[in-house]
């Protein structure tokens, strides 16, 4: 039921290369001035950033259509970015404005959009996974052949609700892909003082789900293995898991002192840093030039900026309106 | 017509299936086994067991599925066998379910019906007698809903379908087999209406769910005695029809709150408080709870009814304040 | 790290084979009784009869010290009478009784002795787990060679607390024996419709515990891989896992009215009685008289009279005392 | 001496594992990562990784495993990272640890502490920001502890691990950083009753934990408007010093709840309404609550301070009970 760690097997072209490793651009440079933006105390609450694990969101979300759902968790702007929302409605949330994907009722933890069907956002360990459940089974009730992906830490492995989910997945044959990211430590707990078994993706196959474990400081692994399952889960075959080994280049969130891991090891992480690798394998073959790299980053770093003078502009929701979104208002009845 | 509660609450889940096809109910033992209050018996053979949902025991996997099946455009009709079980889904009922639509700024409502049955009496124990409805009704994004009659137990399930949040019905497992005249045909009702069962003059019986009973038979007795009690159902916890009852108080100038709950914290606490902020000047006489008592329900049948509101305990508690020299 | 159901190894003589058969009938015999005085209307609220799965709770509990511990379900009357805790207290228990086991606060799902060190009657599916590990552990940190054993249903796999359960037993390796009484059904719901994967050992596999299957209708298979597991469990190797196949023959409490299995299925799975399989196994080895099965039968049956008796005789605690037992008295403080 | 609300904290558990072997503290990230709140910072390094014992994201399994290891004769502090995560463990504490000793007629004890910060303020979000004291205040059996100041913040962890029977202690956020003067010398402190941290005469401003605060500069401000208010701190929830905060309001004759949680079926009905028992014909006028809006908390900072109780919500409540015609 499990596999090995596929090694890179998409052969890309340039265009292709390009736009993933923009994407991871994308991502690496919005969270940067996020760091910034917090300690400017634009932003504030908490604040996890998804630095040296974009590979993961960009290779998997890359594979689904646009009717196809995700869920997050806390760690989720890498996912809502590549999802499509935009740059500022992502930045105005964070900044709690009213032009904020939610409103700036949810923050860096709870982004959403209905339009491009990102559920969140959750910021419970574990407690995303039962809705993903439910969303691929609504899916499969209607007769839809959408898929729906939920990602969560290797820390959510430890709680009740994802070996719930997983039987629930398994016994409903839904169409839904679980995508663990595991990153080595739920906040300050590494991995094997906190599962007693760390190979994570061993737990979704003693459910019988099509389970394998890929590296996700790679792309085109990503990529490759994240197409596969999707493809698969569209044609009917019921759920799929795949565990990504990657890691976070910054502390859990900001007001983590990372006591409990070496500099050092955070250092030969960063030597496998996505953007790196896809960078040095696409120079080796000629796909990317000194110049072309520069644009791809300065678009990127441009996307940020606007994002930031849409946030600076922003505005506040007026204080009478606390009360909203209690419940629903009548025109949003369905 | 005649029919029992349990009756009721088939029809209505019947008649939702039929009228919608996003509707299905889940559960534990929903399917073969009948329903574990016989409730669901029959419909499995009826509507299949995609419609009619075993799940295993996973209260929070289910109903966490349930909300995201319901966000995904289905209709769920989630039955937690007993409120006792319900503290493992509690997470997801309040920090996903009831919060969704506002951390979403309010793009993503969530149209699930969850049902659990409530209450003590049967000799079940600790771990099978609580009675949590203040819990839910604490929460602000969830209704909570308690049908005591036939007509509610039928009618309330097709109004909280159609509401587009989530909604909490809890059905007290002391009804199921108690019988009533259906008055209405079926169609949905009014979710946010407190109703007057017994007009009074004297004092206000306020109370929910099974002690409907337990205060009509009150009434009863204080009649024999000279007072005139009215009868307040909230059938809504939340949220609460503070109109209704602030009313009958302004009228009555007492009230007894009856709360199948323990007394602190209980949601006669909030009852009462509310008539303190909106009818302080009217009351002749302090409010009197009668709640359960402050213990883990026992087992052994004499200690548990001395740990549940009685029929005297309300009459005793009205004729306190009506009348506190006799 | 699973192994294959152990057969029958246990070389027995009479006088084990006259015990273990004895235990047996004292649990079946005394469960008849409580299913007519619920008839009665005697015993009330939850009963859940063990009936077909004595082997289980005789085999494994016969393995312990009186010191280890003991923690069951709502369906536990055989292995708080097989911990040591009278028939008598028992039976007073389920009467309401001041001079039950729990004092008539429990009732049938609920018994309790701390001399028997006997943890309850623990009637939330799953939930008797976390303090199984718990009381491990606290004999583990105060260097203590005893050992605790759970037993629950093939349902509570399902539930999340199971799983953290395994979790944290693994990673603590503390010294507590997970014996699952898997009757095919939780409730009215089948093993292959409640669990994607339905071998449930492998569940605990999955987290480094050794798990085993073996045949719970076989007392002395049951004795044998009980004895080995808590010999390795006591020098410090650990927490194990066993699996008992096992059958209830009669309806899952006085409520069901059996609508989700077949008749033929129960009868079938009654020729497998344990009681019937280890008296067959004696009487062919010439180790057991027909009149030697009588007296060890009447003597389960006079125990359950006497067992009646003083619950008929017994006394109700005062309803002034409604509130005791809410927080500790002062002379229970310790 | 001046401490911050941390270090009496961290003085108290650090004393509690010298003074007996049985203590030690468990829950996730209390060792390695320091205390997600920094108040367990040093102590693995000195105590070792049994009795700063980090536990997975296993809130049911290791509350309950505590619940089990204090059965089998040890002392836990279970550290329920916050109140919002306690959801999940919720099933253990009232059905496992507050029950047990009832269940078992009396045999077998939990001697547990549970720690868990609460409370809002800090644009945490919905799921993050939740005040759920009430909740627990609700369950017999358990006791519920909230310390504010930095003598209690000592003090009660002491008393509480020398209690027989489960103790919950709830720990606002917002005052991890607050300092205090430390006048005790960190002996145990009487857990039960109220204290009156500032005496007046003409209104009761009656809280718990982070809102003495707001009371306290609510007093001062309503002191220059010529009204002398008495401030009451519960420091428990359960069992509630009723006597005390009676005797105030029976002296002032008017109060003013304030409760950090949401309004409806919050401790702060449960407090007006003991009043209305126990003191009516002493009101010289209703009662106010001064809470939580009613709402998932917003991430926006604005809205989040609207959201929550504040000095002036105190002083305009006071003020219009006290001058209602001004
Ligand atoms: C139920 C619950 N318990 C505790 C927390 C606090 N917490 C937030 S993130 C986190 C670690 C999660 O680790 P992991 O799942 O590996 O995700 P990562 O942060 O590494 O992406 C913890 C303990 C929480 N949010 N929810
Ligand atoms: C958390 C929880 N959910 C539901 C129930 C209701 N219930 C009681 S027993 C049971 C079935 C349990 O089956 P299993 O674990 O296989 O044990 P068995 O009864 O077969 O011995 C259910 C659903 C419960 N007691 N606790
Ligand atoms: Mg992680
Ligand atoms: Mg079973």
């Amino acid at each position: 039921m499990t596999e090995k760690p596929q090694a890179r097997v998409e052969n890309i072209d340039r265009d292709r290369g390009h736009y993933l490793l923009h994407q991871m651009l994308r991502i690496r440079r919005l969270e940067e001035r996020c760091a910034d933006l917090y300690a400017q105390t634009k932003i504030r609450g908490f604040l996890h950033l998804y630095i040296g694990e974009e590979a993961v969101a960009v290779g998997v979300i890359d594979a689904l259509r646009d009717d196809d759902a995700v869920l997050g968790t806390y760690r989720e702007h890498g996912h809502a970015l590549m999802k499509g929302m935009s740059a500022e409605s992502i930045m105005a949330e964070m900044y709690g404005n009213v032009e904020g994907c939610s409103m700036g009722r949810g923050g860096s933890m709870h982004l959403f959009s209905k339009e491009h069907r990102f559920f969140g956002g959750h910021a419970i360990v574990g407690a995303g996974l039962p809705p993903t459940v439910g969303l691929a089974l609504a899916d499969k009730m209607l007769g839809r052949d959408r898929v729906t992906v939920g990602f969560f830490g290797d820390g959510s492995v430890a709680e009740g609700e994802f070996h719930e989910s997983m039987n629930l997945a398994a016994l409903w044959q839904v169409p839904a892909l679980f995508c663990c990211e595991n990153n080595l430590y739920a906040m300050g707990t590494a991995l094997d003082r906190h599962q007693s078994q760390p190979d994570l993706h061993l737990k979704a196959a003693s459910y019988g789900i099509p389970s394998i474990q890929v590296d996700g400081m790679d792309v085109l692994a990503v990529s490759h293995a994240a197409r596969r399952a999707v493809a698969a889960i569209r044609d009917g075959s019921g759920p799929q898991f795949i565990e990504f080994l990657t890691y976070r280049f910054r502390a859990h969130s900001m007001f983590d002192p990372e006591l409990y891991r070496d500099k050092a090891e955070v250092e030969k992480w960063k030597e496998r840093d996505p953007i790196k690798n896809l960078t040095t394998y696409l120079r080796e073959r000629d796909l990317l030039t000194e110049q072309e790299y520069d644009e791809l980053d300065q678009s990127a770093r441009q996307e940020v900026e606007r994002a930031v003078e849409f946030a600076e502009k922003g505005s506040l929701e007026p204080v009478e309106d606390l009360l909203r979104f209690v419940y629903s208002e009548p025109e949003e009845d369905r | 017509m005649t029919i029992t509660y349990r009756e009721a609450l088939r029809t209505a889940i019947e008649e939702a299936l039929r009228r919608d096809d996003r509707v299905f109910l889940m559960g534990e033992d929903v399917g073969y086994y009948g329903g574990t209050f016989a409730v669901s018996k029959g419909l499995v053979e009826e509507f299949g067991e995609d419609r009619i949902r075993d799940v295993p025991l996973s209260e929070s996997g289910f109903v966490g599925a349930g909300i995201g099946a319901a966000m995904g455009g289905m209709r769920p009709i989630i039955e937690v066998m007993t409120v006792n079980f319900s503290l493992l889904a509690l997470d997801q009922i309040l920090n996903t379910a009831a919060t969704m639509l506002h951390m979403s700024g309010g793009q993503f409502n969530v149209p699930v019906v969850i049902r659990m049955a409530t209450g003590a009496g049967r000799q079940l124990g600790a771990q099978h007698s609580l009675s949590l409805e203040n819990w839910y009704a604490h929460i602000p994004g969830l209704k909570v809903v308690v049908p005591a009659t036939v007509d509610d137990a039928r009618g309330m399930l097709w109004t909280a379908l159609e509401d587009p949040d989530p909604v909490v019905l809890f059905e007290h497992a002391g009804l199921y087999n108690r019988e009533g005249e259906l008055t209405l045909d079926g169609e949905p009702v009014d979710l946010h209406r407190a109703a007057i069962r017994r007009a009074g003059t004297d004092i206000s019986l306020i109370t929910y769910g099974f002690h409907l009973f337990t205060c009509l038979d009150a009434a009863e007795e204080l009649a024999q005695r000279g007072v005139d009690a009215e009868v307040v159902e909230l059938r809504s916890l939340r949220p609460l029809d503070t109109e209704t009852f602030i009313d009958s108080v302004r009228k009555t100038g007492r009230a007894v709150v009856v709360d199948d709950g323990w007394k602190t914290g209980g949601i006669g606490a909030e009852i009462g408080m509310q008539i303190v902020e909106e009818a302080f000047f009217h009351l002749d006489a302090p409010i009197r709870r009668v709640c359960r008592a402050e213990v883990p329900m026992p087992y052994a049948a004499h200690l548990e009814q001395a740990a549940l509101p009685q029929v005297d305990d309300v009459v005793e508690a009205a004729l306190h304040l009506v009348k506190p020299h006799v």
